[in-house]
């Protein structure tokens, strides 16, 4: 704990190494934890995020042959013996190969048994588009989990926010997704140089990442980033946007919009991933039928095309909303 | 649950494993008049017939050990020890059921006797039991976990994959498969070119067994070498039991693809049966056999019409138990 | 074809039984289509919804191991050459082992590869609550796949629609997951005795079951019953309802609900499953963003809990959306 | 694509191999360059070392013949018969590469060749390939099937499914497992226990059979006999191809894991020294060879030439190809 006294030390690390820190962090605190995957361990992971833990904590990093359905299910079996799980899914794309063991086992174990167990696994994965890893190792995958009650989802969108919520995911008691976004990787941040749980962020608490009193635009990880972009340019043009990462999206802080809504009347959302079925247009769903009344103007939904990630940079970068897209719609709604 | 320790059992212990079965057969009977009736929706798979399966293995373990099995579960929970009129009152979905009428049929669960749950999805479980395992190697418990799934689950991705990474591993599991010949309506010689099923243990270096499904003394024996392999950090095991689905597989299939005689043949070779000749090998006499028939009788009756008398869930109960914290 | 002058002999079926009709027809007039899934063949299917097909067209029907993730592999690389493969997923739960196929193969075959092939396979599955199949067997499973571009989802609601629906995804060139609902198994209708393409159902096209003025009522298969139910009390209550039932959830057809919009400028969507990222909320997305101007009142979602489904008869039919809360909530709305 | 019938390999066979094999090699090493000066984004996983088994196999196959692989797939796309310009254009995502620019290096696919595709999941066309081989079962073809994965995948799902399935289907394929002995950075050793991985087949009631993966000869008799198999109705064959990736697992990967002199001692047995040393005993002329490899090379640079010098595709483009219809 920080005392108002203290202030502790900081160190800058990236988006990539920060997850090596935020699970030898939890390794270190509570002896139950321990983490499983497929080259996580001697090799430091494949995205090199979990270097040095395997020194560290020996047997309790478990390298994994590659098989994705063991590897979520030994998880569950584990924690239900009483250690508290993480497991790495490298891309997210490969849920879709234990989707049944994530969305009928995980997720259902505890309301199944009528509450006789806690199912502590937390289940990492790279998740997004915008690196040209093609339409199988791209996707957003944290769109497939929503109409999955008893999964907690999480994607932070800032180094910090990554450190103290997969902090905080480790140490929930409910099943927990945790979406890494290949795209942040470069991105720096500056977390405590000793583990401090004064850092810990917890899950279902939205950040308004930018004051503002015209408009209300929400977005998470990649589009967090081009949302902050846009309301720059929309200042430069005298509008003030208010910028709103959920940061999780189950539990998702609707208070948080709501009240910024209050002062905005004005929704855009922006999300990585086609629209239908997504957590944009949920977000929508749940303003537009509980809170009609706050708005002034329809709310908008800025995605992706309703296509799979195609390859080429040209491409894919069209494929993602843009900065740009994202001020013009914003603009517009302002003027409505 | 019985800790049997000596090479083979004694008349007490024999006694005892009959008991069991005896005590299996009678509750699957009663369910199985329950859906006949539509005293129950849904479904249920039934487990006559493949007693000395789950008595003979559960028996090798001890307190601290758990089980993992499928919707044909009943008999394998109950060995492990869960208790008759919970079990019975959560398959009529009864609020004092084991999982409060949330789970049903398929999903009995009783973690307070490492039962670790019944699972709908075939193959879904074996990995659970290698995290089960994969605890007890990493916190020293010396405890086994035991995975009971049929010959057609034999063929989904789970299977391999737990059975490699449990070798591996070296994790302390005994793949318990009940082949009982048929996945659902396919005889196994359908779905599967080489049907001596223990013969795919040597793909993952790991030793595979055939016994006799039937004989609980058989299965015994062969459950607590795998048990003594594990314990001793040697690694998992396939033990493959032959065996026998004497009801259809759920509540809706009268089983018609059976080839004439199948069935009696194995009728003949009920491990009810046989467990009895055993005993009156050993002398034990026909009241005696009565008697017990008659007390395992009486008592799972008496739990069938206390589970019959329960409340229904409330509700609101529906909403119980998604999270822990939200 | 039928045309003004004759009119086809109908026999009477159910939904369980018109499944191998439909099946049976599409064997009979292309060659190319074949069947195959667990216990499909010999046994006649799990739901005897495949009987006598085996037995008609031999070794075009078949039995497959318990194998998902292969069937569906399977009919992904037979349609490649040539096949017009139909794959059975018994409980449409079962999606999850074969995720990956179905979200990473299936329905990204034919983009990846820059239009090289048609895919022109059909899955089959049984979905939904309300027969006592508890939390592993009764999963509306349609909002799984909303946020996967390429994969057409189809959700029949009445034997005809499911035997013109049918045909129509067998015969269409993209992929199709056709869910047929098991708690309207027992559901009658009428066929032509004969196979008659004029009964074909296109895929894309909703159908206005009840015309109204006051309130539109969007539902699907089970719910589509009940809302019709729920149309009849509020008529006694002098409130007329529009019902439509979409059929098709991807592609949707918006227009049919939008016109519906213009004269009754309340919406009302009652939807199988837990309310986030399912089509429901999807849709209500669509109107607000696109059609804000038409809703007089806020559009309403009525749906599941977010909970699983669970087994006992008291809790699942209290999980399932009802025909009074339809009603109640409709009235409110026309009252707003 | 070469269509072999005699039972070892000709001397014009053998330089045609040989040709196809040096195709690959400079194709490879082209790709690696752009990959290192970024002139690509993302990620590639190159094939330098293993060029004999994709060669070997396919040059066992006839027109109609098809082919999976995975996203270490652009030897076994060329070796298939697909043009060099268009898969580099491909990996350069240019509008005229075999896939518009839309599947990248990890997804080269050429159907007008067979080359039904590179995958990107591990294990996912392995059934994709027991489907092409269904449907010439069914359409009575002849045409058989070939799928080429590697060691690691042979510890995910949908190998065992696959394997089962296309075993008692009694399909016309081959699984060929390119066991260059790593898994990303795991050696196989540290993934399963028995790393024979030919021997899995018996389990499945399939032939299995092991060879050097690195002699194009050797590979393209066991091929052979595995293809006449699957024509005349035998079903399909495991074949383990032992061979070596003589670059890192993709593009960020330096392969630090390797112990020691173990990359040279496979350089020594690179597969095309080994198909030169044959040449030279059939009295084939260093100037033959090096004239064959300057041909080579300037084709393929050529043709890589050609590719950077392509279009982008327009930004519209990504809209096409969802759908047939909608
Ligand atoms: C993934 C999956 N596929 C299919 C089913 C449907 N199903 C339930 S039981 C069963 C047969 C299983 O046979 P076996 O493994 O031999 O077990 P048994 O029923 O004989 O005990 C099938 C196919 C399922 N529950 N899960
Ligand atoms: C389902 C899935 N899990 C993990 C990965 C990440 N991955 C890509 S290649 C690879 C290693 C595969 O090894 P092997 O099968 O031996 O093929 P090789 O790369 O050696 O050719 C892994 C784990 C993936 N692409 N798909
Ligand atoms: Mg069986
Ligand atoms: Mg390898």
């Amino acid at each position: 704990m920080t005392t108002l006294l203290e202030t502790p030390r900081l160190v800058e690390i990236n988006y990539r190494k920060v997850i090596a820190r935020a699970l030898a962090d939890e390794l270190a605190t509570d002896p139950t934890v321990v983490f499983l995957g497929e080259d996580v361990g001697t090799a430091g992971g494949a995205f090199t995020s979990t270097e040095g833990l395997k020194e560290r904590f020996g047997d309790r990093v478990r390298d994994t042959p590659i098989s994705e359905q063991a590897i979520v299910g030994t998880a569950v079996g584990a924690a239900l013996m009483g250690l508290r799980p993480v497991a790495e899914i490298m891309f997210a794309d490969f849920a879709g190969v234990c989707f049944d063991q994530l969305v009928n086992t995980l997720a259902k174990y505890r309301y199944t048994s009528g509450g006789q167990a806690t199912v502590p696994v937390t289940i990492r994965m790279a998740n997004g588009a915008g690196a040209g890893f093609g339409p199988q190792h791209s996707q957003a995958a944290e769109n497939w989990f929503l109409n999955v009650p008893g999964l907690k989802i999480v994607v932070p969108g800032t180094v910090e926010d990554l450190y103290g919520l997969l902090r905080s995911a480790i140490r929930d008691n409910d099943p927990v997704l945790f979406f890494e976004h290949k795209n942040l990787f470069a991105l720096k941040g500056r977390v405590p140089a000793e583990p401090d749980d004064s850092f810990l962020v917890p899950l279902g608490v939205a950040a308004v990442v930018r004051e503002g009193s015209d408009v209300t635009v929400v977005a998470t990880q990649q589009m967090r980033h081009r949302a902050v972009e846009a309301a720059a340019s929309l200042a430069a043009q005298g509008i003030s946007a208010e910028v709103i990462d959920p940061r999780t999206l189950v539990p998702f802080d609707l208070a948080t919009v709501v009240t910024s809504l209050r002062k905005t009347s004005r929704l855009v959302v922006v999300q990585e991933g086609p629209p239908d079925g997504g957590w944009g247009a949920t977000l929508i769903s749940a303003v537009t039928t509980q809170h009609f009344e706050l708005l002034d103007a329809p709310p908008v939904l800025i995605a992706s095309d309703a296509t799979p990630v195609p390859y080429s940079s040209q491409l894919e970068d069209a494929w993602l909303p843009a900065a740009a897209q994202i001020t013009s719609e914003a603009a517009r709604l302002v003027g409505y | 649950m019985t800790a049997v320790t000596a090479p083979t059992a004694t008349r007490a212990e024999l006694i005892d494993l009959l008991r069991r079965m005896r005590e299996i057969r009678i509750f699957e009977d009663i369910v199985q008049d329950w859906f006949t009736r539509a005293v129950v929706r849904g479904s249920t798979h039934l487990y006559q017939g493949q007693e000395a399966v789950a008595v003979g293995v559960t028996s090798a373990l001890r307190v601290g050990d758990t089980t993992t099995c499928t919707y044909r579960g009943h008999g394998t929970v109950l060995a492990q020890g869960a208790p008759l009129d919970r079990s019975f009152g959560e398959i009529l979905g009864k609020a004092g059921g084991l999982c409060g009428g949330k789970g049903g049929s398929m999903h009995l669960t009783d973690l307070s006797m490492g039962a670790l749950g019944s699972f709908a999805i075939v193959g879904a479980h074996l990995p659970i039991s290698a995290g089960a395992g994969w605890a007890a190697q990493l916190l020293g418990t010396g405890a086994v976990s035991a995975t009971f799934f049929g010959d057609g689950a034999s063929n989904i991705g789970t299977f391999h994959e737990t059975m490699n990474l449990a070798a591996i591993w070296r994790l302390p599991v005994l793949f318990v498969l009940e082949n009982n010949l048929y996945g659902e309506y396919s005889p196994i010689g359908t779905t599967t070119v080489n049907t001596n099923l223990s013969e795919r243990a040597a793909g993952y270096g790991m030793p595979g067994i055939r016994v006799d499904g039937n004989d609980v003394l058989a299965v015994l024996e062969v459950a607590r070498t795998a048990v003594r392999r594990a314990r001793e950090g040697e690694g998992p095991t396939l033990i493959e039991a032959m065996t026998y689905r004497q009801s259809g597989h759920s509540r809706s299939d009268p089983a018609k693809y059976r080839p004439a005689g199948e069935l009696d043949a194995w009728l003949a070779r009920d491990p009810i049966l046989l467990a009895e000749a055993h005993l009156r090998d050993l002398g034990v006499g026909e009241s005696e056999l009565t008697a017990l028939a008659a007390d395992v009788t009486t008592r799972v009756r008496a739990a069938a019409d206390r589970a019959l008398s329960w409340d229904e869930p409330s509700a609101q109960s529906r909403f119980d138990d998604v999270w822990v914290t939200s």
